[in-house]
Formats: C-alpha cells, structure tokens, sequence
C-alpha cells in the first residue's frame, strides 16, 4: 500500500527556499501571502497491507533516513 | 525577566571565578542579556582566553604584510596595488552535528570575512578530517560535508581550487571541517572594522535575525558529550543565495565612499560584531533593538543578541549616506535597517521597547575578558625504532605500493572535488589535484597559488616537529607549483585546553608554526583557534592546518606535477636518509605506530625550496612534486598518474634497502623533471647552491621501471590510487 | 556584432560570459533582470549559476523575472537567444525549448571535462564549425534532460537534438554520459533552430591555460556566422 | 489561513531522487518497498479566510510558479 509523509522544517529554521518563493509570489503580484514554507513530500509504495503496520514501516524511515531530524519534523499523512 | 546568579551563569558555560569577575566588573549583578553577552564574548571561541598567551609568539609580519591577526582576515601585498585577503576558519562541532549544513554555513562564514573587507572572494579550499573509514558514521559524514562545501560555494560562484581530505580513527567523535578562502581587493579599497566618529549611523544589513544557532560559539566552546542530542537546536541554515546577493550589495556600496567600518555577524551574531566594532574604534554603540529586523515574533533581547543567524553584516556608515545605502541594498533584495549610533559613552546600550535592556562598557568585554596561563605538558621526543633488513625483505615492492597508493589517506580525493565547481571565474590555471590550487589575477599576467596542509600524525608523535613540518609542507607545496610562498594563515584544532597533554600539544605546534614560519619568512595573518575536539576524555590528534599563499609574477610559469615528455630526465632534490618512523610505511604495513617524525631542517628546506625556485625562474622545470606522505615511490607514481608516462628509475647509488629509500618520508624533498641539454646547468644551479640531488631516471611511455624485476603499467597505478574513494563511497 | 548577457540574482557566470564574448569580438552589454527593455541585440545569453538560489526549480524563478517577457519576445520573432547550463534551465521554464533538467542521476554536482558531439550544423550556432567533437566543460547539479515520449518525437522530427554526451571519438553510449540525461542529450535547440540551451559551458574554455580551447573554436565560429 | 500543497512528478517523468532514496532505504535494510516518489511540500499561508478562495488563490499559484506543469500535478491537502 502507499504511505505518504510530509517532511518539514522546524518552526525556527530558516527556509531559504520558502523566503524567495514568497518574494517572487509577490513580485508576480500574489500580495496576499503572509508566509510560505516548503517541505517535502514522499510517496512510498511498500509491500506491507495493513495500514497501520505501513505507517510504521515509514515512521521509521523518516526517522532514520528521509526527515533530518536535527532540523526537521515528520508527519504521515495518508495511507491508501 | 530571569534572574540570574552564578547557577545561570555555569549553565551558559561560565566559571565560578568568571561570573565573580563579571559581577566585580559591573559592580552589580548582571541581567540575563547582560550575562549572555558576557557569555558570548568570553567563551574560548570569540575570547582566545586559553590560546591568546602563545599566539602572541606567532611572527605576523614582513614587507609583504599588510594586516596581520586580528582584522576579519590577513591581508598581503601581490603588487601593482593588488591585495590578496585570506583566512581559515573551522566549523567543526557544527559539521559533526549536522554536516550538510555544518560545512555550508562554515563556507559561507569565511567568505563573508573576506568581503567585508572589500575584497572579492577568488578561491576556497578545505581542509577536512574524517573518523576512520569503518566507522559507521564516517560516510554519511563525508557526503554530507562535500555536499555543504560545495552546496554554498558552488551557488557564491567561487571555485574551490584545492584541499586536503583525511581519515583517523581519533576524529571519530569529532569531525573536523575547516574553511578557507582567498579575495582579492585594491590595496587602496581595503574596509577594516574599527568603528570611527560619533554618532555616526549603526546598520544592519542582510537576513533577517531568528532564533537559529543561539549559542553557537559556546557550543564550539566545549565537548561532546552524551547529551549531544539536545545541543541540536543550535544548528544554523545557510542560504548561499543571500549571500551571493550579500557579496554585490557589499561590493556595490564599497565602490563609494560611505562606509567608516564593517564587520560579518559570525560567531556570537550582533553581539561580538557590535562590541568588535566599538572596542577597536574606542567608542560606544547604542542600539534599538526593536529595530533588528526580525523573522520570528516575539523575539526577546537575549535572543537577537545572541541569534547566529547567517548572511548578516553590521556597517558604520557616514552621516547622511543612509539613504544611498538603502537603495543598493533593496536593489538586491536585501534587509536594511539603521539600529543605532556610535557614542562616546564607551559601553555598550542597549534599548527594547523602550527601556535600557543592557548596558556593559565595552572595555570590560573586551580587554577585561579572562586570559589563562594553563598548565601545558612538554612532549619527549620518542625513540627511534631500530628496524633490521629481514622486517623489509620479505615484502614486495609493488605490494607495498599498491597497499600505499590506495590507502585512504593517499588515494585520489577526485570523487570529492569533481563536486565543487573549480573552474568558475574563468580563472583556474591548475585545478584540485595538484601541489596548490592556482588561479589568475583576473586580467593580469599574475596568479596566486593556495594550499592547505596538515600532518597530525607527525604533530601527535613530536608536537614542535609537526608543527614545524605543516609549515614547511605548505612552503613546499607552493614551491612546486612555481610560486613564491608570501604568508600563512593557521587553523589550530586540539583537543581540551584544560587536559595537560593537550595543551601542550598546543603550545608545541604553535611554537614549531612559529620557528618555521620566522626562518622561512613565511608570517602568519590570520587564523582561528578550534579547542574542545573532544568527546568525553578522548581528544583528537593535534591538528594544525596551515593553509599557504603564494605569488606566481608570470602565470605562464606555472609549473605543474603530470610527467612531460619522453626521455626527459628526473631528479631528486634533497637528501634521502631513510626516516621510516610515522612513515605510512611504518603505521600501516608494518604496523608500528611508535618513533618520531622526520626531522625538519629548516635551512636544508629554505635553501632546497628556493634552489628550486630558481630553477623554475630560468626555464629548466618541466614539471615538480614535493615528497610527502608516502615517500619517494608515491609521489613518482603520482606524478606518472597525471601525465599518463612512465618512467626507467636507474639503479641507486644509496646504500640503503629499496624499501627504506622509496618510502621513507625525509623532508625537504622534490622531484624535478628537465629536458637532458639542460642537466648541465641544473647541475650547476644545484651545486653552486649546495643543493643534495640525484639522478633518479628517465620517463618512458607507460610504464614505471622500478628494477629488473618489478614493472608496473600506469593502468595499475591508476586502479590503485583512484578506486578507493568511489567505491568506498557508493559501497 | 551586439550581445547582451541578462544578470539574475544569483547568476554567477554572467562575468565569465561577458569576458569570452568580449574577446571574441561581440560588443557586449549586462543587462540586469528587473529592466524591462533589452538593449539592440543579435544575440543574448542566459548566463550559468543559481539563479534565485536554484530554489524550487533551477530556472523557474527566473523565467518569472520582468526581462523574460522582452527576452521570449525577441526569440520569438526570430532573435538568437542561448543559455548556457542555469540558462538553459531558464529556457526549459519558459517553454522556448522542450522538457526539463532533472537532478543529475547520481544526486552529485559534475564539474568536469566532458565530450560532446555536434549533430546539427544547419543552424547559426554551429553552421561552418570544421569540428564534430568539442571537449567542453560542464559544472552542474541539474543538467540530466529528460521529455516525454511525445515531445522526444517531436524533437527528433524537428532536428531539435544540437549536442550529445560522448567519448573523444563520438561514441554516444550510455557509460560516456555524465548525468543520465535522456539519449545523452547536452544541448537542445527550439523548432526554428534560433534558441539554443546547453549544459556545458564554452566560455570556460576560452584559453588554452584554463581547462581546454574548444571554447574559443565555438565563439569564433558563432560570431562569424553571424558577420 | 494556511493551505497546503503537494506537487509530485507525473508518472512517466523520471525521479532520479526517488530511486537513489530506494536504493538507500533498500541498502539499510527496508527491503519491502516497492517504489518511492519524491515531491514537493508548500504551506501557504494566505491572508483570505474563506476556505474556497483561499484553496483558488494557492491553485492559481501552483499553475504559475510552483509546479512545471509539464512534469508535474499538483494536489490541494488541507486548509485550515
Ligand atoms: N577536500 C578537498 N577539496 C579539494 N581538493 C582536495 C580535497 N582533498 C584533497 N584535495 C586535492 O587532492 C590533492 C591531493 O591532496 P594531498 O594528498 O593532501 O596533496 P599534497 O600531499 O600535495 O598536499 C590536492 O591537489 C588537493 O588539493
Ligand atoms: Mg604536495
């Protein structure tokens, strides 16, 4: 079944990435933006049918390889 | 508000006595900014209070000098009004603790101490040292450090030209990245920090402030413990973009004439650059700290003090150029803010919502701040171990080379700089991979070459030996490419000040710096002290780094170390006495990790190097490698590596066993290739300087000729010395 | 011969590229990415770097900057329009040629010699050039091309491929492609022939110190055929 | 109020980031995936409080800057 999971920045770590999307957002005259962050998202396809078993299955490979956890929360947000 | 007393002040890294003297200082006790501040300026890493006593011994000037320590980088004079700006910097606890952006940020903190004095940034190197290959974090360390270095340097469009990359099993728990860069600046247009004038417009230039690194120089202030987990909040994020920006607003308004001072927001933020500023200017500061820009809500005093956000600059800027300075730093899109003023009030003032939040003269920060005198253990020198012919005989000499070329710390780093962009600027003349990095003095007929060396073994083994060795390395290294070596800058990393035998590891390589930068007038510029490489009680070897500069007048004599031309003729310069104590040999084939270092001989490796220099001036060199790690056989192997010929090495005339002589690790030696027409008068230069060589051989097509019996092709010496690291690294 | 080299904030071979176009004989002028206007020109470049930090798509940014629309309106009507490596990228964003630049297959930056093969001479760029293999310089993190089935149809019926990965003796298999780029396609040109995007950078390569001449070979050879 | 947005590579597009992650994962010993694709994650915060507007204001930004439409979706998560 496929798991996915959102990676995120920590609320007081500096997203470069989301800081110039915003600018050039407004420069392209989106003026209504208060903020925007970026993050990533991974689509995981694993061999394993019981939900619940599969998002544990990627809670750990966040925690040990996808989200750096120095910086970065992770979330699981669907299991379909 | 917190109140503070001495618990809080232990809690941020002060001693009993220290907070004593703070309070003594003030003659009150100080409030929680207050003591962060104190915090910050005093810790090991902003305040030197371990190390100030002995740099004082390091020689900082020549006729070359134009700044020496104690400016945000050295500067040399190149001539024709040209100026180059240099300096090392360590990033290490960072790095270890996050390593992508660890190193980024480490990257990006030199050059921003390059161009705020007005030069731009030419050239970066790196010099980086790993736990031991088998040790489980050590890869992920490494692809994490190489992607930050390139990650920030690659986006500011500097090339990193050359580097130095190891392994030992003592920076297991403390990885060390340390980061250098080269700019260059009109000797006329170089920008210092001393704060000048009253009530002259303080600003703030840049990123915003947020909460990121809070505490960071005291972190890089003590060891690794168990609890590094929690240490993890202090993790800065470099955004190369800004700085790219940062690097053009700067330049832009350096062009004019509105700045009095400017300094980077490194370590310690606005705190250190506010008080920097204002000490050397013998002046006070007041800033609003309302006006900070700011990307978090809610930030408190402490907080925007100590924030070690990146992509920051502080300027004192002339009255009335505000306005000017404004527009240059919106055309590129960054954030500007006047904060405060320069006053005659010689203390530090600052104001939030209204009220006085601290107030410190700035003297008591900065002059006041603790210096230690710490116990130091002097090092013996060891024994030397008696090796008999039979430890030697029953070894071949392709295996050994085999085994040494592909060892880790001598195999080819390629895999780790075909990732940074070397040749941006359209200036590079010789790429990582050879003795030093070069480029050109963008539109003139001159270049500068760059190397970053050190040996901790040998610093680990006899302290004041390696210390002098690193010298001499980088000396040499200059020196093979044809240039003529102008200064260094230093990156003393070591373990626990307060352990004895570190510090006096310490004290010893600094004096060795010392002996060998003074005889070969060699000075130091700049540099940067990294203690507390330590996890628990297990400190690292003694790592000095040393990363050297030198001028080549005309670029077109650049000499490089590939193997030429067919029958050319190669000879050794220097004596080979066979030293295999601390050799590679030694430490991994046999195994015998006791005895001293080679010895340095300071006059043999100034009379050889400049013998050489010589050579080059008039045309007779082809192309050059200093001997280092590996000995004799390894730096031939390499230099058929690079210029895909082999060489017929004659028999020789020493006396000693083949093994001794081709991987004893001697100072003081190159090898040379000339044209045969030409023996005669090399031989005429060497003899008239006193210079010991030999005849080693001549270069053939693709094979190298070791005796009757062992061949080797340049496909081996290939496979050997540039398979370890891929494989290792995609393994 | 007039050229204009557009700086975005992050461009890092804007200077570079201005240097070899200079010596190669083209007047050349920076033109900044917030101006409206491009100055008279026969030809503009899209230099190499990070373009707004190579943040959320390496070029995307860019191609939203103010001096795009002047710069698509002038490749449309007919004017020569090349970028080199971030302005390739730039051009895949704007549409002027197809696909996209992926992350290299490797997820490692290349700064490297490599060889290219020529394939496509009826076209200003490389019209007249007497060589088939280049040996050019990339540096990159981002140049692996890839397009759809459809489009790769579209191109190849278009002529539209200018430049493949190869060895120094034109073979174009995959073990001589650096970054997993679709049929180790370097360099891909739009339908009229007038735009060019390409990974390697020959304005490295403008001197026989630096990493190698194939570089001069092409700006000589560009700005005669356009004498 | 915040919305979020997930852009993923088309199906046929290649994901050079994915596979290398895959291979990753498989290498630590995960051995049970099938297939992970990488994308990216946006949180915007936009000053309109109307879920429907504020979900067509961050569409509209997709089409335009976030997502290569040539390669990529993009997918509306949450408003809140
Ligand atoms: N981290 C690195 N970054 C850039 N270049 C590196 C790095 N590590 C090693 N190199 C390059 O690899 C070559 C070999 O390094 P090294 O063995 O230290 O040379 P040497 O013995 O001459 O000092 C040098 O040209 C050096 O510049
Ligand atoms: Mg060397």
């Amino acid at each position: 079944m496929k798991v996915s999971a959102v990676i995120t920045l920590k609320k007081d770590v500096l997203d470069p990435q989301g800081k110039v999307i915003h600018q050039t957002l407004d420069g392209m005259g989106f003026k209504d933006v208060n903020e925007i962050r970026q993050g990533k998202y991974f689509e995981i396809d694993v061999k394993e049918n019981d939900p619940h078993k599969a998002k544990e299955i990627v809670e750990e490979m966040c925690k040990k390889l996808l989200a750096n956890l120095v910086i970065e929360n992770y979330k699981i947000i669907e299991t379909q | 508000m917190m109140l503070v007393n001495e618990k809080v002040a232990i809690e941020h890294g002060l001693k009993p006595d220290e907070y004593k003297k703070i309070c003594d200082l003030l003659k009150r006790v100080p409030n929680i900014t207050e003591l962060g501040i104190f915090s910050a300026m005093w810790n090991e890493h902003c305040s030197y209070k371990s190390s100030r006593l002995h740099l004082k011994k390091l020689p900082t000037k020549s006729k070359k000098v134009i700044q020496g320590p104690g400016e945000n980088a050295g500067v040399i004079d190149i001539e024709d009004n040209d100026a180059i700006v240099f300096k090392i910097e360590s990033h290490n606890h960072p790095s270890f603790i996050e390593p992508y952006q660890g190193a980024a940020t480490g990257v990006g903190g030199i050059m921003r101490d390059v161009f705020t004095m007005g030069a731009r940034p030419i050239a970066n190197l790196n010099s980086i040292h790993f736990g031991s290959p088998q040790n489980k974090k050590t890869k992920n360390l490494l692809r994490g450090v190489v992607h930050g270095i390139g990650g920030y340097g690659n986006c500011m469009g500097v090339p990193t030209i050359a580097g130095q990359t190891s392994f030992d099993s003592s920076y297991n728990g403390n990885i060390l990245v340390n980061a250098m860069t080269l700019g260059l600046v009109k000797k006329n247009k170089i920008f210092y920090s001393k704060a000048a004038g009253l009530n002259k417009p303080v600003i703030y230039v840049g990123s915003k402030t947020g909460r990121d690194g809070i505490h960071g120089a005291s972190m890089a202030s003590a060891s690794f413990d168990d609890k590094i987990e929690e240490k993890k909040p202090t993790v800065q994020v470099g955004d190369p973009f800004t700085e790219k920006l940062l690097l053009e607003a700067c330049l832009e308004l350096m062009e004019g004439d509105s700045i009095i001072a400017i300094q980077d927001m490194g370590a310690a933020g606005l705190t250190s650059s506010s008080i920097e500023m204002a000490s050397k200017g013998n002046l006070g500061i007041e800033i609003d700290l309302n006006k900070v820009p700011c990307r978090e809500a809610k930030m408190t005093p402490y907080e925007i003090m100590l924030s070690e956000s990146q992509e920051r600059m502080l300027i004192v800027l002339e009255n009335g150029k505000e306005e000017h300075a404004k527009r240059i730093f919106d055309k590129w899109n960054l954030d500007f803010a006047v904060i405060g003023q320069t006053t005659n009030s010689k203390n530090i003032e600052l104001f939030f919502d209204n009220e006085q939040v601290a107030n410190i003269p700035v003297n008591t920060l900065v002059e006041n701040s603790p210096m230690y005198d710490r116990k130091w253990k002097k090092a013996k020198l060891p024994k030397k171990n008696k090796f008999k012919n039979v430890d030697f005989n029953n070894l071949k000499i392709k295996d050994v080379l085999k085994k040494i070329l592909s060892n880790h710390n001598v195999c080819s780093k390629e895999w780790i700089w075909q990732q940074y962009d070397h040749t941006v600027m359209g200036d590079t003349i010789q790429k990582p991979g050879g003795d030093s990095g070069v480029v050109r003095v963008h539109g003139t007929n001159k270049a500068v070459a760059a190397s970053v060396d050190s040996s901790a073994v040998y610093c680990w083994a006899h302290p004041l030996t390696g210390g002098k060795q690193v010298v001499a390395e980088s000396w040499r290294n200059l020196i093979s490419v044809g240039a003529k070596p102008i200064a260094i800058t230093n990156c003393l990393n070591f373990g626990s000040p307060e352990n004895e035998e570190n510090m006096g590891e310490f004290v010893e390589c600094v004096q060795g710096i010392s002996e060998a930068s003074k005889y070969l007038e060699f000075p130091v510029v700049s540099g940067n002290v990294s203690f507390y490489n330590q996890t628990k009680e297990v400190g690292i070897k003694p790592t000095p780094a040393i990363g050297g500069v030198g001028l080549i007048k005309d670029y077109k004599k650049m000499i490089s170390m590939n193997f030429k031309e067919i029958n050319n003729l190669v000879l050794i310069i220097g004596k080979t006495e066979g030293h295999i104590d601390q050799s590679l040999f030694a430490r991994t084939i046999l195994d015998e990790k006791n005895g001293p270092p080679p010895e340095v001989n300071l006059f043999n490796e100034k009379n050889n190097g400049e013998s050489l220099l010589e050579l080059i001036e008039n045309n007779y060199i082809k192309s050059a490698h200093d001997i280092s790690l590996g000995g004799l056989l390894t730096a031939i192997s390499k230099m058929c590596i690079k210029g895909n010929k082999g060489i017929k090495l004659s028999k020789s005339k020493n006396l000693m066993n083949e093994i001794e002589y081709f991987f004893s690790e001697d100072q003081g030696r190159y090898i040379i290739e000339i044209k045969p027409k030409d023996l005669s008068e090399v031989v005429k230069i060497l003899k008239k300087n006193s210079v010991h060589y030999e005849e080693l051989g001549i270069i053939i097509d693709n094979e190298l000729v070791i005796n009757q019996k062992t061949k080797v092709t340049i496909d081996e010496l290939k496979s050997y010395n540039t398979n370890w690291l891929k494989n290792y690294m995609s393994s | 011969m007039k050229s204009s080299v557009i700086t975005f904030p992050g461009s890092n071979c804007d200077r570079d590229m201005d240097v070899a176009l200079s010596k190669f004989g083209f007047k050349n002028k920076m033109v900044w990415h917030d101006d409206n206007e491009l100055p008279k020109s026969d030809l503009v470049v899209l230099p190499g770097g990070f373009s707004y930090g190579d943040y959320l798509r390496c070029g995307s940014m860019a191609s939203k900057s103010k001096i795009m629309q002047s710069v698509i309106n002038f490749a449309k009507s007919g004017g020569l329009v090349m970028g080199i490596c971030n302005g390739f990228q730039i051009l895949v964003e704007t549409g002027l040629v197809p696909g996209v630049l992926l992350r290299n297959k490797y997820l490692e930056f290349i700064c490297k010699n490599v060889y290219v093969k020529v394939v496509n001479k009826q076209n200003p760029y490389f019209k007249n050039l007497d060589k088939d293999i280049l040996e050019l310089h990339i540096a990159h993190n981002e140049g692996n091309y890839f397009c759809t089935d459809d489009q790769l149809k579209e191109i190849n019926e278009n002529n539209q491929i200018a430049i493949y990965y190869c060895d120094e003796k034109g073979h174009t298999e995959e073990q001589h492609n650096p970054n997993g780029s679709l049929k180790n396609i370097a360099g891909i040109f739009n339908k009229e022939k007038n735009v060019l995007g390409m990974m390697p950078h020959p304005e490295r390569m403008i001197d026989q110190s630096l990493s190698g001449e194939d570089g001069s070979i092409f700006f000589k050879n560009l700005i005669n055929n356009l004498k």
